[in-house]
């Protein structure tokens, strides 16, 4: 018990992630509301952003900005790179949030134009649209 | 025994193919049409024929044309067998050719160029089977062949032939894909290779029962062999234009199903093989039960047509008891029979043709008299049908005696009594037909006794396979000896 | 030291969340979804990864909720759940 | 439905716990990740290109191409709302309105239209004016948050920042200037085409860049092929500015294209 | 210095970008943009190919950045030999669909062609890239650009059928990402050839076992594998003709392909084969997926969905042809990639010039069109009988691989679902046929006992010469690849899986 729950301490970052992308997905499968979906979509995605942030992130160093003295191709001190985040899930994760406000931006002129069509953004009432359309 | 490297098959069989857009780009001229089709055939059964010296001397002809895997190329090469079948086919090819010409115009059908297009489709196919070297090869050239002919089954292109399109392609296709893919696969995958070799290509991978659900795969897979029960889509066939009945299911379909199965049994697991194992017992068992059957069937059956075809189902499986014998003289009887019965029931087909062209009639029952209007046509059915029963002085006599032979070398008395009784049996459906139409009362008649023959065009084409026929009695050769080689090459004598 | 701080605000993106998926007014949802990523942004700050914050910042809590009012307003308000 | 994705999600989840078992501490420094390749950039990333911001140097250097395409990316995003809800059937009714006075007149026949010159403006029917307040601080705001997103672009070599964030704060000043007076105040200002022609020529510009690398010998987006043109010194910065400029010019006008089909269901007309 | 690998990608996004600004200033000018820049991109792929089937693999470092520091594109055999595939789609089509984007796009021409070549630039990276995360990158540009051409498509479907997709794809693409988190924080490194290198020692982490099933999951979502196929067939269906012509050969197939490079090149046949036990599983999830797709393929009365089933079922074949843990199947697999792709290629061409002319593609609405158009006619046939396996058009010989494939593996139950599948497809194109043959547009003349050659001639209506061409190439090629399957054997496929 104690062993798990110093797993879980030393880890909580990468549960707390988990859940967070539970939530995400849950709201984009079973959520009814088309907007509700994309928060979830949302959501889902800045989880997997967390999680790799997660990945840099070291005790003790700092952001990933050089510090001055060692700028202008100075070879004052060593850099160690224990002093320094990992900056390359952070550049990996600023493409991730690009994407993601892109795929959302297109999601949301999508669910605009189907409003457009439908008045509606539930689906249960969309999919009653479809079949009487099918039908008539 | 030497191989040549040569280009002559290939051409073979791709002058009728290079002649199809040609055909279909002077369908506004139909003459010019006819023309090229001829061309194409002559110049294509020329190619054959000047192959018949270097064969007969035992040589092989081929060429590799396409490496698809390791021990399965598609190549072409010509041996006896294959040479007979290619002679019977391009040969046929040109009198079909002329004949439906006549019965096509006669009777003004619809969508001629499409016909003619994919006739020569077929028939290169056809020749394209005749002389693979390989399983796969000739599995391609079979496929080409069944999907060819359906539009041509289907001409007429109403309800009925809907319904038998169906039907023939789900046996044909069915059993193609459903059965002869799979075991060829399983032949490739036990010894990595499909080439055909009189010794077989199973070096004793194999174990009794499963070389008899392979070879039962094969049997029944090649259903344009017409063994029962895959028999069904033959008889349902018969709605095409005469043409096709004549030449496709009497001579190239089915006969590159029996090819096959001769190419499977001889090729594929060898004589030896087979006789070691016993199967070939199995195999001439099924045959027989076929021939006894289906020449019963024939017995009630009314329309000319599909007498005929049943009949052609028996004789089908003459050739495969023939091969299945595993003796000598019956094999040479039974390849024998491709040539012999592909003449035989040409004429048959053509006389039922020309029939239906000048009277329109398709039932037997109609025809009772027939012979005092149209003499010519009846008399070249009766040295078909003679040819058919086995009758000297007839083509069909010779391939029979080579059976019957077959039958006693081996030992096999049921055999030769499932032949002489299915004899009797053709005797019995095909003589009844003759003596009505000549000797019935006036009052039974049902024609006027005017000589009124079917177009020019319809009846030269079955005098000549009539009298073909009737000259093989005489002159065999060079089928004669294409049977014995093709045989000594199997059996290694 | 961070860790404290750090899981307050973890456990305040969680309920912001689950806050901005139940509400029944999707104009709510969208400002509780501004918020949801301004808390990731601080988070994200904390951990010393400040580009990606700062962009979480302008790109998540600034232009995605713009976006999310201007298709509410495009749209309608009204959701079952 | 419910109970299906239930379970769905907790398997999901169920895995990732199973997978986060094997992982290495929070925060650990001595992980594979800080290792490997990250150990590299934090070293020697100063000295390969002369740009203390790690994140910067790798982004719009070492994974250039990541970036380049990402930009494509929110190009494709704009080009999607155009595409999507850009609407250019012409409206039914015109509104007017009278400025000096205030009156509205409401034009139901299309083919008469007056020709809106000083005295009237074409406007929506849902028409409110604009707050004096909000108008005020905006146009007092905007200047500066302009000033601070070029800010933002430039010097993302040396601090947090970059095209990107420059590039989505800009963008909302316009956005911002389009709700505090009207879209159509904006669409005046920053036409459609232009918009249109800058979320483009940002990757072209990009693009550019790296092509023109090639030309000169080198990879795609091999700046160091630029020395002979510019001098060593701090070419590979030099080389990151202009591509992060790219970066800006498509991501501002992408924001605003965005902002504006979706606001105005593509009519641009008058938005939020 | 060898550009062309770089070339292939950036030539389209150039075209993208110039169409893109042309769509704004000379709406003239966007189509000869698009076509050269496809027409580039295509001839530096072919190029490609010829230079790695003679020199061995190309690695191209992205701004002169050595891996794993940089980004590398990697060309191999198997990467130029789908990177010709796409390049020649993508260009072949844009050339026989100009009349129906006419048709189906009076506006927003331009902007068309700009989307349709970022979605070429995306599947092209994908083919290309060496590197894990450029890969999602990139997967990422070829689902934002497929969302909007579906949605383009039917006025009432399109956009929730892309909706619907957006999410599904999202997940997808998520997951994919997720999956590369986890080999990051475990290894250090994003660069393919180098995680190869280091899971032999990490071959029992449970990080690595799940990140791999992550990223397999989310390349299945993408790839339509049967229980998550839901999302294909309305997209496929209702995406406008000139965009469903080069999204339904192509998409599903390159994601095939991620999958034998995760396989073969990043997580590497021992760890799977030998330490992973999920093959067989996966081998009786690519059969239910044929038989499944099969099957509901049967019930649609919707030419199109058909289609879209039919993919659905040759997904199947690719993926447990690729698990069954032998080269034939694994040769099998890659093949069909290359010859699926120019089937449905082929079959979609057929179908958009059926919906040129006729505009619904119900299968009942097909009547007589063996008479109306006769050359499409010729093209669906011959694609149709790809699909179904008939020799010599290339389907039958990928077929032959993984049905050998099968039966070295002892895999019975895939073998059989093949040969059925080959029969259903038979049924399916054949039901098709037989409506376009028997049933007359007009007034049907029956062909009574006496009734000979009174068949109505129907007059030819053919769809623009320049589809009909392309329909051409694309049928012949059919033939041609197959006939040459052998030496793309040999050469491309082989040397990959030996290595």
């Amino acid at each position: 018990m104690t062993e798990l729950f110093m797993l879980i301490a030393a880890k909580y970052n990468y549960c707390l992630y988990v859940i967070l992308m539970m939530i995400g997905l849950y709201a984009m499968i079973a959520k009814n509301n088309l907007m509700k979906k994309l928060v979830g979509m949302n959501i889902f995605q800045t989880a997997i952003i967390l999680f790799y942030v997660s990945i840099g992130f070291k005790h003790n160093a700092t952001i990933p900005i050089i510090k001055g003295d060692h700028g202008h191709g100075g070879h004052g001190a060593a850099i160690h790179a224990a002093d320094y985040m990992n900056p390359l899930p952070h550049v990996l994760m600023l493409t991730a949030i690009v994407v993601s406000v892109a795929t959302l931006g297109v999601a949301m002129a999508l669910c605009v134009k189907v409003y457009q069509r439908y008045q509606t953004l539930e689906e249960d009432e969309l999919r009653m649209r479809l079949s009487e359309k099918i039908k008539s | 025994m030497e191989f040549i490297q040569s280009i002559k098959p290939v051409l073979a069989v791709l002058i009728p193919l290079a002649v199809i857009p040609v055909l279909v780009s002077s369908g506004g001229r139909p003459n010019v049409r006819e023309a090229w089709t001829f061309i194409a055939g002559i110049l294509s059964f020329a190619l054959v024929v000047s192959m018949v010296p270097a064969v007969l001397d035992g040589n092989r002809i081929g060429l590799t044309l396409f490496p698809i895997a390791p021990g399965a190329d598609i190549a072409l090469s010509v041996d006896a067998l294959g040479m007979l079948f290619a002679l019977v086919a391009s040969s046929l090819y040109i009198i079909t050719a002329m004949y439906s010409i006549g019965y096509m115009r006669g009777l003004n059908e619809h969508s001629q160029t499409r016909f003619v297009a994919f006739f020569a489709l077929a028939i290169s196919a056809t020749i394209g089977a005749a002389f693979s070297a390989n399983l796969i090869t000739l599995y391609l050239f079979y496929e080409i062949l069944s999907l060819a002919t359906y539009p041509l089954v289907t001409h007429h292109q109403d309800e009925t032939s809907k319904v038998s399109g169906r039907r023939y392609l789900t046996f044909i296709l069915g059993t193609s894909i459903g059965l002869v893919l799979p075991a060829m696969i399983w032949c490739y995958h036990a010894t990595g290779t499909l080439e055909f070799s009189a010794a077989g290509i199973f070096t004793g991978q194999l174990s009794t029962p499963s070389a008899t659900v392979l070879l039962l795969m094969f049997v029944f897979g090649f259903a344009k062999a017409g063994i029962m029960p895959v028999h069904t889509w033959l008889p349902a066939a018969m709605v095409a234009p005469t043409p096709v009945s004549a030449l496709l299911h009497a001579v190239a379909v089915v006969k590159v199903g029996v090819f096959s199965i001769i190419r499977v049994l001889t090729g594929i697991f060898g004589v030896e093989l087979l006789s070691s194992l016993g199967l070939g017992g199995l195999v001439a068992f099924i045959a027989s039960v076929t021939i006894l059957t289906s020449s019963a069937i024939a017995l009630s059956q009314d329309e000319f047509k599909r007498r005929l075809a049943y009949s052609t189902i028996g004789q089908l499986s003459y050739i495969v008891l023939g091969a299945a014998l595993l003796s000598p003289k019956g094999m040479t009887g039974g390849i024998l029979h491709i040539t012999m019965h592909a003449f035989g029931k040409i004429t048959l087909f053509f006389c039922a043709g020309a029939i239906y062209v000048a009277t329109g009639k398709k039932y037997l029952s109609q025809m009772v008299g027939i012979g005092y209007r149209m003499p010519v046509t009846m008399t070249a059915f009766l040295i078909g049908a003679m040819s058919i029963i086995g009758l000297p002085p007839t083509g069909g006599f010779i391939s029979k005696w080579y059976l019957v032979l077959g039958t006693l070398e081996g030992d096999q008395a049921v055999m030769l009594f499932v032949l002489l009784t299915s004899s009797l049996l053709n005797a019995a459906y095909f003589m009844p037909i003759f003596y009505k139409a000549f000797f019935c009362t006036p009052a039974e008649a049902m024609f006027e006794r005017k000589f009124d023959e079917a177009p020019v065009m319809c009846v030269v084409p079955l005098v000549i396979t009539a009298l073909i026929s009737f000259i093989f009695f005489f002159v065999p050769q060079p089928f004669l000896k294409l049977s014995t080689l093709a045989v000594t090459g199997f059996t290694g004598g | 030291m961070y860790w404290s701080i750090n899981l307050v605000i973890l456990v305040f993106v969680i309920v912001c969340a689950l806050a901005a998926i139940y509400v029944k007014d999707l104009l709510a949802t969208a400002v509780l979804f501004g918020a949801y990523s301004f808390m990731m942004c601080l988070l994200w700050a904390i951990m010393g990864a400040v580009d990606v914050a700062f962009t979480e910042a302008s790109v998540g809590a600034g232009v995605s909720t713009v976006f999310f009012v201007a298709a509410v307003f495009r749209t309608s308000r009204r959701t079952k759940d | 439905m419910k109970l299906l994705s239930l379970i769905v999600v907790c398997l999901t989840g169920g895995l990732l716990l199973y997978g986060t078992a094997d992982l290495p501490d929070w925060g650990d420094p001595n992980t594979p990740a800080s290792l490997h390749l990250s150990k590299y950039y934090i070293e020697n990333a100063i000295r390969d290109t002369e740009v203390p911001n790690l994140v910067t140097a790798v982004l719009a250097d070492y994974r250039s191409i990541d970036t380049m395409l990402e930009t494509a990316v929110v190009f494709c995003a704009g080009l999607a709302c155009f595409m999507l809800l850009r609407d250019f059937t012409p409206k039914k009714d015109h509104y007017y309105r009278h400025v000096p006075s205030g009156v509205i007149l409401h034009v139901k026949n299309p083919d008469r239209q007056i020709i809106a010159g000083n005295e009237f403006e074409d406007m929506d029917k849902e028409w409110l004016p604009p707050d004096t307040i909000i108008k005020t601080v905006c146009r007092m705001l905007i200047p500066f948050i302009q000033i601070y997103a070029l800010y933002v672009v430039a010097h993302g070599d040396f601090s947090p920042g970059g095209g990107f964030q420059g590039g989505v704060i800009l963008g909302s000043s316009f956005i911002l200037l389009a709700i505090s007076y009207n879209l159509k105040y904006l669409l005046k200002r920053v036409s459609e085409k232009f918009l249109g022609i800058l979320s483009a020529a940002g990757v072209l510009v990009y693009m550019g860049i790296g092509l023109a690398a090639m030309v000169l010998g080198g990879n795609f987006l091999d700046y160091e092929k630029y020395a002979p043109i510019f001098g060593e010194h701090h070419i590979r910065a030099l080389g990151m500015l202009g591509v992060e400029i790219g970066v800006g010019m498509s991501v501002t006008a992408v924001m605003v294209i965005i902002y504006i089909n979706i606001v105005s269901e593509g009519k641009h007309d008058e938005g939020l | 210095m060898i550009h062309y690998p770089a070339i292939v990608v950036i030539a389209p996004l150039v075209g993208a970008l110039t169409a893109g600004i042309l769509s704004f200033v000379e709406e003239r000018y966007a189509y000869p943009a698009a076509l050269i820049a496809t027409g580039i991109s295509c001839a530096a792929a072919v190029r490609d190919l010829i230079y790695v089937a003679g020199h061995g693999p190309i690695a191209y470092h992205m701004g002169g950045w050595a891996p794993p520091m940089g980004i590398e594109y990697r060309i191999d055999t198997l990467n130029a030999m789908v990177l010709v595939l796409i390049t020649a789609i993508a260009f072949l089509n844009l050339a026989a669909s100009r009349p129906n984007i006419k048709q189906e796009m009076p506006d927003r021409r331009p902007s068309f062609y700009a989307m349709y070549l970022l979605f070429v630039v995306g599947l092209t990276g994908v083919a290309s890239t060496g590197d894990l995360f450029n890969l999602y990158v990139l997967i990422e540009i070829t689902s934002l650009s497929s969302y909007t051409m579906i949605a383009l498509g039917d006025r009432d479907r399109g956009p929730i059928s892309a909706l619907n997709y957006v999410f599904v794809g999202v997940i997808g693409a998520s997951f994919y990402l997720l999956g590369v988190g986890y080999i990051y924080i475990k290894t250090g490194t994003l660069n393919m050839a180098e995680f190869a290198t280091m899971i032999p020692t990490l071959q029992d982490s449970t990080t690595i076992l799940t990140a791999f099933i992550l990223c397999l999951v989310g390349v299945f979502i993408k790839m339509a594998l049967f229980p998550l196929h839901v999302w294909l067939p309305n997209a496929y269906s209702y995406a406008p003709v000139g965009f469903a012509r080069i999204v339904a050969p192509l998409m599903t197939k390159v994601m095939v392909y991620v999958m034998v490079r995760l396989m073969i090149t990043v997580f590497g046949l021992d760890y799977i084969f030998i330490k992973l036990h999920i093959a067989d599983t996966l081998v009786w999830l690519g059969t239910i997926a044929i038989l499944a797709g099969g099957v509901m393929a049967l019930a649609q009365t919707n030419l199109k969905k058909m289609l879209a089933y039919i993919i659905v079922c040759e997904i199947g074949y690719m993926v447990g042809g690729a698990w069954l843990g032998n080269n034939l199947g694994l040769t099998g697999a890659v093949l069909h990639i290359l010859n699926d792709g120019l089937m449905t290629f082929a079959l979609f061409l057929a179908v958009g010039n059926m919906v040129y002319k006729l505009d619904r593609v119900q299968i009942k609405d097909l009547k007589g069109l063996f008479a109306k158009m006769p050359w499409t006619m010729t093209g669906f046939v011959l694609a149709a009988f790809s699909i179904v396996g008939v020799p010599p058009t290339c389907g039958f010989f990928s077929k032959w691989y993984l049905i050998l494939g099968a039966f070295k593996a002892g895999a019975w139950h895939f073998a059989a679902a093949l040969i059925m599948s080959s029969l259903i497809c038979a049924v399916l194109f054949f039901k098709v046929f037989e409506v376009c043959f028997f049933e007359s547009p007009d007034t049907h003349v029956g062909h009574g006992s006496d009734t000979h050659g009174r068949h109505t001639t129907v007059a030819i209506q053919e769809a623009p010469a320049i589809s009909l061409a392309v329909l051409g190439i694309a049928g012949i090629s059919l033939i041609v690849v197959g006939m040459y399957s052998k030496t793309i054997v040999v050469r491309l496929i082989w040397p990959l899986l030996r290595s």
